[in-house]
């Protein structure tokens, strides 16, 4: 049986109706059409699917889709503010820290989860808060620098 | 505004839906079911285009609530296909030449199905009140005609 | 190897028609992107009204309106085909010039949520005062309806050939008369849609359009993005008979609404905003003055034609100037002046037609009959006599190369037993004849010609990419057939990438009728030289001489010796192993005069060729309801050499359709720039049971530059059809025709109104 | 084109029927095969809270024999009367005019009780909102005056069925049943000649079912349109004759069908009902052929329907 949910995405007011069997990803991806976060596991081990719910970086592929009620949710199309993109999207670019792209949302999210929380976060802090999201093309080293120069820079 | 339950049997597949009470059925097969084939071209019921069978009479669907239909089998163009195999229509549509643009070809086609299933073995002049239900833009009705007498043939 | 063909010239099954009875066939209203919003537009409730202000900011205010965009939002570039008529902004800030004009648009999550948004923006407007008659609007004093033009006079062309009045003073016989014809709607069976997508400075398009390049250049001016950055796709076209040529203001709307939401956006036109606020056909005044010998010899023409040119450019010079054309190419004329009056009215924007100029053309060959019967001649003789022949020129110095005219009018009267039936008349019975001759495309610049293509792919399957369009016609399967000719391949070997401007490259599209001898030329040219690339590698490899090498079901062989054979696809994998992959160009570019100005020089060239035909319609005219019945129509129509007869007859068939029936049927109707018919009830699009018995025949000439000698298929029926039915209803009666249509009201007031006539 | 919103009910009886209508105030519309009442809404010429589905009412449905007449339900369709024997073989004008209506695929949806109760059609009314909004509401729309009458305070919009005037000249009768009970009238009866309100109907009140005499007659339906199908009638003429004497029905020009009587069939007493259809025939700028013309067509058309008939009557 269906239900109806509410809650905020992308500073947006959503209702929907869910099937309480569904995941967050499966509402994201499949009724929403924002397709930016990736199913690429679907048992939250490789993070690609990561979004922000309430400040906090989550899998969404194991999120059920009812918890979301009332909550805040911020995916990788909420990024973006009146056409300009957020300083980590500057910075994965310009850092050359996107390769095939599949995880890059899902890091962002990571990452602007960090920073939101932490203004000036460690190496250590910075590893740790991406240590969910597997990346199999750039060896880390890139996006950890483009996240860096956006903490810096702040 | 409180959605309808409806159960139709589509293409011989039975689905379930909950529907706007003013909903079409032509709205419900291309935007909910992706059912494209009938077209939307006057809305009003002028034209034809969207004609699929309800119950194996042809209808417009643009005319028709969703809800209305609850219990019915509809068959669309997608659904004319038998194993895989085209049916005789739909050959002779494409070997007459009497598709051109193509928007007004599977309302055509299930006006013209439509007949058959009531009439075996048309005349030309029953083939050509029939179908005169429908506007084609395109083809001066010459082949279309031809199509459907060569349909009823094969299926003779 | 014309005179052995395997496939060309064969009533082939379409390629795209599989696509299109199962239903499987994608138009643009049944694509959906991800996050697809749904666009609607605001429109002029006014005839003409000046623009005070418009506040989209309401609108935003609804949720789920994702973005509301107005003129103000563009960047004030005006199109137009012409560097002298760009006057269109497509969304306008200064005035509104016709009901139904784009003035504002939202995008929205869905239908609902989008006219809610519509009701939330304010426009003010201040009332002008409108013209709605062109002969009205040239007057002093008129309304002005831009600025920049005269009297409202939006072109004038002029052409003066020889001496007219010299000559018209010599003539035997001179009559002029006037004939008027309602604007018709195109009807395609397709309303107007586009989906537009915009993503990383890239735009995307889908829209029904008759030429995507045309389309693409307008949009990255009107847009100020680099051509590069706008795409127009692919997409089946649900008809367009010359409606869907140029840049369409939905297109904008939808481009800007993709731009400011970042999401896709999809605007579907109602049936009834397709008539009022895309485009329509001109309604025309024409004032035909002929001069005859006492043998039927033309001697003179002396024109004046009125074209009710809506309230923008639009294809402006070319629709003043066309129908002269198709009748100059026709007939012989050692004199003749047009003018031609393109003006402005509040009333929508008008483009070309498929049957355009139906006033002028039906005038001009009901009224030559007339002028026969009173010297004793018949209609066939006073065509042969003044029809052109191979080697002439027009009289605006157009040289006509091949010409089958004689040939349909021969074959078109021999089968009806025209001259009999014509002098000995049942009662309340007659039969007309028209002719007409159109260009195969005609100057459009650097856009006159196309290029193909070509690849061998690993398997010996063939990748043709032109940048050739389809309507509905059959362009697309017509390459794939010529294609599979040259290279011998089954047409079901050959893939299609066409109309799509980020990969193919220019064609004239499908306008001007240039798609047999233009587009198929060019892609006859490319598979010649993958041809050539085949035979000589299967000639090293057989080791026989490339003259004894033919390709067919494919295979490579040898013609004196067929048991030496190889599959083309063990040629095309050895030319991978060489590094020379077979891939080849082709293109085709038309021997026009490129000097040739609609307007400023009006002669010289106008293309590479030319095709003829002659229709003969048979009407009954009933006498007390002035009801025209027309039992059969017969049509003959010299195409060079049809290269899928089965698709010129079905442009023909559809041409008796939309050019002949609709004589009796089809025509705009007008209250004050408000129109009354804009649907599918009112406006009388004829049905199967309106259609007559229908005899086509194809007169085979063989074009020396066609490819495989072929022309343009099917549209001289478009441009004769209705004289044949003008001409049929003056034996039948007596009388000619006042205007068009001929509905029973019209009729039966020209019936009574020359009571005694016979 | 998406509709306005309303609610779907079904009603499975009459009563069901009458009491959702009562519930919503009467902001409802009774939809059987939907043919003329969905274009009404997709143009927002209505605006109902629930649209009642009545096309499961069994009874509503029927078509039997009894004592003479034949008693249809308002709910069977235009294909399904034309397919019954006693209307082919003894109603001719009837089984014409339900031939020539709109074209095959619309007469096997839409019901002869829609067909008779059609709301009456204008260019300038069936239009879209925005079109109307543009133009100015008209009288009929709720405006001041007719927008093709200027500064006319009436309606001159056309009934445009094709089957009223055919049951006019067989003497059927239409059974209504509303709130306060039930009446059986002639369907002439049904109209109120207002272009506004067309119908005598009351508010709420059901078309329950038409009562057809079956008595042998000879008869013709003669309808002109610019095409052979799908149109609705310019004009529309029915005959039917029976013992000696017949009626005419008029329909296509004005807001409501007209019939005549013909006390014998003879020259000069269809000349004179000729002329006196001619006469009451006031046609304006509102269809697509001229309203001289049109008028004109009345008394051609009536002619030319009584030769038809003496010929053999088939067209």
């Amino acid at each position: 049986m269906k239900k109806e949910i509410t809650f905020n995405l992308n500073n947006e007011e959503t209702t929907v109706e869910v099937d309480p069997k569904w995941t967050l990803l499966y509402l994201l991806r499949e009724v929403l059409n924002l397709t930016g976060t990736k199913e690429g596991c679907g048992y939250g081990e490789c993070g690609a699917c990561t979004v922000i719910i309430d400040g906090k970086a989550v899998n969404s592929c194991i999120f059920p889709v009812l918890e979301a009620e009332g909550k805040n949710i911020i995916t990788i199309e909420g990024l973006a503010k009146d056409g300009q993109m957020h300083p980590l999207q500057k910075a994965f670019i310009e850092k050359g820290a996107v390769q095939c792209g599949f995880c890059t949302p899902g890091m962002i999210m990571s990452a602007k989860a960090l920073l939101d929380e932490k203004k000036n976060p460690t190496d250590e802090d910075i590893k740790e808060a991406i240590e969910g999201n597997l990346c199999r093309c750039t060896g880390y080293v890139m996006i950890i620098d483009a996240i860096k120069s956006v903490a810096a820079g702040r | 505004m409180k959605t309808v339950k409806v159960t139709i049997n589509v293409n011989n597949e039975k689905i379930k839906l909950q529907v706007k009470p003013y909903e079409t059925l032509l709205e419900t097969l291309r935007e909910r079911l992706a059912l494209t084939g009938a077209k939307e071209a006057c809305s009003l019921g002028s034209c034809g285009s969207c004609t699929v069978l309800l119950n194996g009479t042809p209808v417009r669907s643009c005319l028709i609530l969703t809800p209305e239909v609850d219990g019915a089998s509809i068959t669309t163009i997608e659904g004319l296909k038998e194993d895989g195999k085209l049916h005789p229509l739909q050959e002779a549509f494409m070997e007459k030449g009497a598709v051109q643009c193509g928007f007004c070809t599977s309302g055509m086609i299930m006006t013209a199905k439509g007949l058959l299933n009531r009439n075996k073995k048309p005349s030309r002049a029953e083939i050509i009140k029939s179908i005169s239900s429908n506007i084609c833009r395109c083809t001066g009705y010459k082949k279309i005609v031809e199509a459907v007498e060569e349909a009823s043939k094969k299926m003779a | 190897m014309d005179d052995n063909l395997k496939i060309v010239g064969k009533r082939v099954v379409r390629s795209d028609s599989y696509a299109k009875v199962t239903g499987s066939a994608l138009y643009t209203a049944d694509l959906k992107l991800p996050g697809m919003l749904v666009a609607k537009v605001l429109r002029s409730p006014y005839p003409h009204a000046k623009i005070i202000s418009i506040d989209v900011s309401g609108a935003l205010k609804v949720p789920g309106v994702k973005a509301a965009v107005s003129g103000f939002d563009a960047y004030g570039v005006k199109w137009g085909v012409f560097r002298y008529t760009q006057d269109h902004a497509m969304l306008p800030t200064d005035k509104v010039r016709y009901i139904g004009e784009d003035v504002a648009a939202v995008a929205a999550v869905d239908e609902e949520t989008a006219l809610e948004g519509l009701s939330r923006i304010k426009v003010e407007y201040e009332p002008l005062d409108a013209v709605f008659d062109p002969v009205e609007s040239m007057k002093d004093g008129a309304p002005q309806i831009h600025n920049e033009y005269k009297n409202n006079i939006n072109i004038h062309v002029h052409i003066d050939v020889g001496e007219v009045d010299k000559a018209m003073a010599k003539a035997y016989l001179v009559r002029e008369d006037t004939f008027k014809a309602a604007g018709e709607a195109y009807a395609m069976m397709e309303p107007y849609a586009v989906v537009a997508s915009y993503a990383n400075g890239y735009l995307d398009l889908w829209m029904p359009n008759a030429g995507p390049h045309v389309r693409a250049k307008a949009l990255s001016n009107l847009l100020k993005i680099p051509l590069n950055r706008v795409r127009v796709r692919h997409i089946n076209s649900g008809g367009a008979f010359g409606g869907r040529s140029e840049v369409a203001p939905g297109d904008l709307v939808a481009s800007l609404l993709t731009i400011k939401s970042g999401r896709p956006v999809k605007l579907v036109l109602s049936r009834e905003e397709n008539a009022t606020s895309s485009r329509q056909v001109h309604d025309i005044v024409a004032t035909v003055k002929t001069g005859m010998k006492k043998d039927g010899t033309i001697v003179a023409k002396d024109y004046k034609v009125i074209y009710d040119g809506g309230a923008y450019s639009s294809t402006g010079p070319i629709a003043t100037s066309i129908p002269f054309y198709v009748y100059e190419e026709c007939y012989r004329f050692p004199n003749v002046r047009y003018n031609g009056y393109r003006v402005f009215t509040n009333k929508g924007i008008r483009g070309m037609y498929g049957c355009h100029g139906r006033a002028f053309l039906a005038g001009n060959e009901a009224q030559m009959d007339m002028m026969a019967k009173e010297l004793g001649l018949d209609p066939v003789d006073v065509r042969l006599k003044n029809g052109l022949t191979a080697g002439e020129m027009t009289a605006t110095k157009s040289k006509i190369t091949s010409c089958g005219l004689k040939d349909t009018i021969i074959e078109a009267s021999e089968k009806t037993n025209f001259k009999k039936r014509w002098k000995k008349k049942e009662k309340n019975r007659g039969i007309g004849m028209g002719c007409v001759a159109i260009m195969c495309g005609f100057p459009m610049g650097f856009r006159s010609g196309s290029s193909c293509y070509v690849k061998i792919n690993d398997d010996g399957q063939v990748t043709l990419v032109t940048g050739l369009v389809d309507n509905g016609q059959g362009n697309e399967s017509m390459v794939i057939q010529v294609a599979s000719e040259v290279l011998g391949v089954p047409m079901e070997d050959i893939n299609l990438v066409n109309a799509d401007t980020e990969v193919t490259n220019l064609d004239p599209g499908a306008y001007s009728q240039a798609a047999a001898y233009v587009g198929a030329n060019a892609v006859k040219a490319a598979c010649e030289n993958v041809r050539k690339r085949l035979i000589s590698i299967a000639s090293e490899k057989l080791g026989v001489p490339e003259s004894d090498i033919d390709l067919k079901d494919r295979i490579a062989y040898s013609i004196k010796q067929p048991d030496k054979r190889m599959p083309i696809s063990w040629i095309a994998r050895e030319a991978f192993f060489r590094g020379e992959p077979i891939v080849a160009t082709g293109s085709f570019f038309p021997d026009i005069d490129f000097e040739r100005e609609w307007v400023t020089r009006p002669w010289g060239q106008m293309a590479g060729t030319f095709s003829f035909g002659t229709s003969v319609a048979e009407v009954e005219v009933d006498y007390e309801t002035g009801k025209i019945i027309v039992p059969r129509f017969t049509a003959a129509h010299d195409c060079g050499r049809p290269i899928n007869p089965m698709a010129v007859e079905g442009q023909m068939e559809g041409s008796i359709q939309q050019a002949g029936i609709a004589t009796i049927t089809e025509g705009n109707m007008w209250y004050r720039g408000f129109l009354l018919n804009p649907d599918l009830l009112e406006y009388k699009v004829p049905l199967a049971c309106d259609m007559p018995e229908i005899d086509t025949i194809i007169v085979s000439s063989h074009d020396p530059k066609g490819p495989f000698g072929a022309k343009e298929g099917g549209l001289t029926v478009r441009m004769n059809a209705y004289s044949a039915i003008a001409c049929a209803f003056t034996n039948a009666t007596g009388i000619l025709f006042e205007e068009l249509p001929l509905t029973p009201d019209k009729v039966l007031n020209l019936l009574e109104k020359n009571k005694g006539v016979k | 084109m998406i509709l306005p919103k309303f609610e779907y009910k079904k009603a499975r009886t009459i009563e069901e029927a009458l009491e959702i209508y009562s519930q919503y105030n009467g902001e409802a519309f009774y939809l059987a095969g939907g043919t003329d009442l969905v274009p009404l809404l997709k143009h927002r010429l209505f605006n109902p809270k629930v649209v009642i589905d009545i096309k499961g009412i069994e009874e509503l449905k029927t078509i039997t024999k009894k004592g003479g007449n034949l008693l249809v339900g308002p709910n069977a369709t235009l294909y399904e009367l034309k397919g019954t024997p006693e209307i082919q073989e003894k109603l001719p004008c009837l089984f014409q005019s339900l031939d020539a209506t709109s074209c095959e695929t619309l007469q096997m949806r839409g019901t002869i009780g829609g067909n008779i109760m059609q709301n009456t059609r204008c260019l300038q009314y069936n239009k879209s909102l925005e079109w109307r909004t543009a133009r100015g509401f008209c009288y009929k729309m709720g405006g001041k005056t007719c927008n093709v009458v200027l500064n006319a305070k009436a309606c001159y919009s056309n009934y445009c069925g094709d089957n009223a005037p055919s049951l006019m000249t067989v003497d059927a009768k239409a059974r209504i049943v509303g709130p306060t009970g039930e009446k059986t009238i002639k369907v002439e009866k049904l109209f109120s000649g207002d272009g506004k309100e067309p119908f005598t109907v009351k508010p709420g009140e059901i078309l329950k079912g038409i009562i057809i005499p079956l008595k042998e007659t000879k008869g013709a339906y003669e309808k002109l349109t610019v095409r052979g199908s799908i149109d609705y009638p310019l004009v529309g003429v029915a005959v039917t004759i029976k013992d000696g004497s017949a009626k005419v029905g008029v329909t296509g020009i004005g807001p409501c069908p007209r019939v005549y009587e013909l006390k014998e069939v003879n020259e000069k007493e269809i000349n004179n009902i000729a002329d006196k259809a001619y006469e009451d025939a006031k046609p304006v700028l509102n269809a697509v052929l001229t309203p001289a013309y049109r008028k004109k067509m009345v008394g051609v058309l009536i002619k030319r329907v009584f030769k038809r008939i003496e010929k053999g009557g088939s067209r």
